[in-house]
């Protein structure tokens, strides 16, 4: 076992996976030679030969449209967008072909892949590079939605994901790809899509987050527990299909439920959270469930540590939910 | 200090054959020899035979729309030619991506045509469970794509698919057709820069009918030509007489062939004509003039061929009027068969989303069966 | 004062702005000669000549655009797309582009477009002719969201729309197109984006509906009134910013709340719609309040009226609401 | 049947100039009459300066973000004279919209050195309020677009643009940067397909600067050429040696008045080289020879330009250095006011996303700014 970061932990699964299954291909834009800008796919170019590891040219639409390509015939593409940011160019090809494609052939074509891409502000990024688009692709059917927030989990979800039958689009906390480390086992391990982890257990009100506002919400249960507050944090690991089982039994438990990320409030996935929550526990519920979001604004560059739900705005909404009464 | 190119400008009826466009099957039904595939004459006949039994069936599809028994058809009338010249010149290796005006070359491929039938009534026999509007097929089995909707996301696809089958080693090329109009879809750029680069054995097939539902090839791009756009991406372009089978399937066969040696993509222009409406929810004679509809009729790609069989006496009036009947009573035993048939139970809804059904379709699913059914009005 | 269906509605409101308005262009697929495959927009070319009323080549994200580009210039164009369902390759273009100019800029360049699209099934479309994407655009910040449910409300909105300084995607519900009728004055007049509509007044459950939708809702509403039971609908007109004074204020009353929309259920605005409603009516809320909604699946084609939330699914949803006992 | 086309390949830094590519400042300082813009002596100065000044800020900015005092810069270290003589070439009553490494074409504008920096520094004088990234700009008052991040969306617009002047009776033109790497986007296809049809008075400007990042321009299209791709579009495609201040000058004007006079747009290819990273987050090194650099490096376009006002003693070392000192004293003046400045205000994070501020950001306001305060480590 080895301590690794986010972004060696992905580069790992990719490269074992690689070759173990000579079907597995990446492309896209300067993945090959550099690496990626995030130097994600490191090596990879070096150890697999230019047509496995594809510098494509720059059109994020071209990416996804010939990955389905190579899908449909049978490999497994792990594409790449940059930045979640520039997804939207490939919108089309996601929405209407890679989510419909079983269904509307009736099963005769199917479009495994994996589109890696990284999510999430902190970075000082601004307006393009902060996005955290997760709610578009939920809201589409037909596509599963992962997002880890440490290298262990990367590593087994991007192998399940890689081997899963079905598209999977993969969100790399970007803030966290250097600073979280953790032991990573060399050997091949999985992480079952749409399966959550209780990262903290407790009483007194459940916690929902992922990606790199997982460490922001485990903070505040931190900083609550203080002040007699029992948080239990819940890493939901895969967004969709959600395991609605691991949230269900926490809100029984705790009766009170506080959501967290980094997009906007309006449609984001906390609303559709909410709305599970309500319609699977409205007994239960002894406080109106909270989302502590991004603001209804564009991502700002100077502002944006007050545009992130960061501990700072989790504690006080943890506090106040453990603590209302009717 | 201005590039310099020469291409062949965009055709009236008139210039779509002869001079730089080679033609094989002459107005008048002789051969140019120079030009001519050498098919057996058995060959031909089944081109013949397949064109026309796609017009039979276009006919007979959009008066079932009309007396409201299908909701939708998009025909082909008019451009038989270039749809089955360019199936036919596909090697049984090598895979179609559709558009959705290729039925033709659906049936080409060995589809049932009660298959067909069936997924113009979206019934439980249909491939794709009823889920698609008509004319929405699929068939693996037979090396044929998916048709979807949105214009040109087949294009990158047609470009993953074939680079896929030349990185392991595989000699199959893929086809993909789409209208003049999709030359100016965000895809046929893509796919054509992508294939160029990856030199992928891709050919990509424009049927260049003239129209765009309402909008003129004229409107579409100020280019000279639609094989012209080939130039932007390295991609060799060539024009040719979609209204000749036997061009349509020459210029396709080479173009395959050069493909399946590692010779890279080549964009060809077909040149046709949209006889009817765009689909049976359009009437072209709010847009365009009756004349111009006629001029193209001259060049009618069945007619041309009906004259040269005759000519070398290998098809006469008799035998025309029967194939028609046979395929129309094909055609009537399917429908028949068709409307027989139940609609896809409920629960299909939800299959086949994912590879398993998660939770939330199974609770859906189970909430749609226990629920009350809808009255079946639109 | 004349009888009107939707279509001649919205038609006639384009003309009379165009009179009024030199800046107002009309561009998309279609919209020409021929008028746009619905004929929304006939007789608007032979009147504003090829200079205002533009047939576009094939591609949407063009369409917007260059839409994009004369807004900036000071032009109000009116962009259509075909079909809502192909409004995907304009959405690099919409999301990054049209919703964010004003606030990247620091103000100097504005966006004010009004982009009209037909939205919804039961016109047997199949997958790629039926979508109500919506809640994706409601997730974007900086854009209005308004789908009128009548010819009357139609003129009105797009007027405001028009006149608007923001972007308004304009969604017209297309099964209602020519099926509703109504008097639709000649005269100029608004109807304010942003302000709802009590359709049927009711104390015991509150529906809250759009577009075709509306009528499926009043058609419950009165088929449960039989039974005794007063819902009161409510026409949203603007999805976003959304009135949440009117929904607030009949959810405090009913303590019941039915939502009804065709978008799949997962991250669909009924799941926001949710959220506001017990967020802000918590301790009102005498029921779980419920979606009624399109299912989590492409839009089907043959069992396109088992997908949608018609009467017979609204129907048991206000019965259950408003008979639920905790 | 192969459409024909001569088309002038993409070009090594030997070739960038001469031959049927005119240049005007040979390398050696020596001028080639024929093509010259004949300008004044004045306005070369300028230019000349204007690129002096733009390398001046590059280096200094560089520097700040290594000390961590800036996020970010991208710079256009080589790139000065296609930036500066195409922005020099646009009239008074013309508009630019940018890509994101033009703030050279920004400064000539007039926009001042002090907004520029304080852009940098996202604070409180900061025309965008410190909305977006380092050099995300907006400069309306000059006639300058807003940069956005996302590759090409900048090129329809800017055909949209200049046509709504056209329609409006205006002979305003737009130019519209991007990298050659955007010619793959679907903006780029879309934008010149667009200008084609509407006969839009735009002027696109492909700086070919050989990279995409790390993507060489060889991998980004099989086309011969950047300027090539018109021809799809029935756009003149023209290619300049983009590191000849005075020669990009001359075919950007040109182009221009053509396009004034209802001429249509113009598809040019500047043809330079990508000296630096592609911006302060990329270190080059890990994919390219330090050799092309360095052959490039010798057409250097401020070099050139030095010689040859040198040569007829219009210039010398002393005025040079004494040039460089200047515009570093402004800029570090400038640095220090934008450093001294506070952050935009809290609530500034709610305006503008509307025109009026709807309930919900309110709400949101308030929320914010009753709550507590984030701490500012990132
Ligand atoms: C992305 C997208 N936009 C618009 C449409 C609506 N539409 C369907 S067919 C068509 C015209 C296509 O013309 P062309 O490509 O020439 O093909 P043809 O129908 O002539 O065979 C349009 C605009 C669509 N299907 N997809
Ligand atoms: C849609 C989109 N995809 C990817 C990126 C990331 N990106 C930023 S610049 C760049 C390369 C651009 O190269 P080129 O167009 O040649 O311009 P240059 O930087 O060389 O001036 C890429 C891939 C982006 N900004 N937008
Ligand atoms: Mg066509
Ligand atoms: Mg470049």
């Amino acid at each position: 076992m080895a301590e690794m970061n986010l972004v060696q932990a992905i580069n790992g699964a990719l490269a074992s996976e690689m070759r173990q299954n000579n079907d597995v291909v990446v492309l896209g834009e300067d993945v090959g030679k550099v690496g990626g800008v995030f130097r994600v796919t490191q090596g990879l170019y070096d150890e697999f030969g230019e047509n496995r590891v594809i510098d494509t040219p720059l059109a994020e639409g071209g990416i996804i449209g010939t990955a389905v390509g190579m899908a449909l015939y049978g490999l497994r593409p792990v594409p790449e967008i940059q930045f979640a940011d520039f997804i939207f160019p490939a919108f089309d090809q996601i929405v209407s072909e890679v989510a419909k494609f079983r269904y509307r052939s009736g099963g005769e074509y199917t479009c495994p892949m994996v589109i890696r891409t990284p999510v999430g502000g902190g970075i000082r990024g601004g307006h393009y590079h902060s996005q955290s688009p997760e709610s578009l692709f939920i809201h589409t059917a037909g596509l599963k939605v992962v997002c880890p927030s440490n290298p262990y989990d990367a590593k087994g979800l991007l192998l399940s994901a890689i081997r899963d039958d079905d598209p999977v689009l993969f969100f790399e906390p970007k803030r966290v790809y250097r600073a979280v480390k953790a032991e990573v086992p060399e050997e091949d391990y999985t992480i079952p899509i749409g399966k959550a982890k209780v990262v903290r257990e407790g009483n007194d009100v459940t916690v929902v987050a992922w990606g790199a506002m997982l460490f922001e919400a485990l903070a505040s249960a931190t900083e609550v527990a203080e002040q007699g507050v029992d948080a239990e944090v819940i890493d939901l690991r895969t967004l969709w299909p959600v395991d609605i089982d691991s949230i269900v039994e926490s809100v029984k438990k705790t009766g009170r439920l506080v959501i967290v990320h980094e997009a906007p409030k309006a449609c984001g996935f906390g609303a559709e959270l909410l709305s599970l929550a309500v319609e699977k526990c409205f007994v239960h519920l002894e406080a109106p469930p909270v989302r502590v979001t991004g603001w209804d604004t564009p991502f700002p560059y100077t502002l944006e540590m007050e545009y992130l739900p960061l501990q700072h705005r989790i504690t006080p909404a943890l506090l106040e939910t453990a603590q209302y009464v009717p | 200090m201005q590039t310099q190119t020469q291409v062949v400008p965009i055709r009236t009826p008139e210039q779509s054959s002869g001079d730089d466009i080679p033609t094989v099957l002459q107005p008048d039904g002789t051969l140019n020899e120079a030009h001519d595939p050498k098919l057996e004459l058995s060959e031909v006949l089944d081109l013949y035979k397949a064109m026309v039994r796609t017009r039979v069936i276009d006919g007979q599809l959009e008066r079932l729309q009309r007396q409201g028994r299908i909701g939708f058809h998009i025909g082909s009338l008019g451009e038989e030619a270039c749809i089955i010249g360019s199936a036919a010149a596909m090697r049984e290796q090598d895979w179609i991506f559709p558009c959705y005006r290729e039925f033709g070359a659906l049936l080409w491929r060995g589809f049932p045509l009660q298959s067909y039938v069936d997924n113009m009534y979206g019934n439980v026999d249909d491939v794709v469970q009823g889920r698609q509007m008509p004319d929405h097929y699929t068939g693996r089995p037979y090396r044929f794509g998916s048709v979807s909707s949105p214009i040109g996301t087949q294009i990158t696809q047609a470009v993953g698919f074939s680079w896929a089958a030349m990185s392991k080693g595989s000699d199959e090329v893929s086809s993909v057709y789409f209208g003049e109009g999709a030359t100016s879809s965000s895809e046929f750029h893509t796919g054509l820069n992508f294939g160029g680069v990856m030199n992928s054995p891709t050919i990509f097939l424009c049927r260049n009918n003239r129209w765009a539902i309402s909008v003129p090839s004229e409107k579409q791009t100020a280019s000279e030509s639609f094989a012209a756009k080939g130039i932007a991406y390295g991609v060799p372009g060539v024009q040719v007489d979609g209204n000749d089978v036997l061009a349509t399937y020459k210029v396709v066969r080479e173009a395959v062939e050069k493909a399946a040696k590692g010779g890279g993509p080549t964009l060809i222009e077909m040149l046709t004509y949209r006889v009817g409406g765009h689909s049976t929810s359009d009437d072209p004679r709010a847009y365009r003039v009756q004349d111009e509809v006629e001029r193209w009729r001259k060049t009618d790609p069945i007619l041309r061929m009906k004259l040269h069989l005759e000519k070398i006496d290998a098809w006469n009036e008799e035998q025309d009027e029967a194939f028609k009947k046979e395929c129309e009573a094909e055609l009537k035993a399917c429908i028949k068969a068709a409307e027989a048939k139940e609609k896809p139970p409920l629960e299909t809804m939800f299959d086949g989303v994912f590879a398993e059904k998660p939770w939330h379709l199974e609770e859906q699913q189970a909430e749609l069966l226990s629920g009350p059914r809808a009255k079946d009005h639109h």
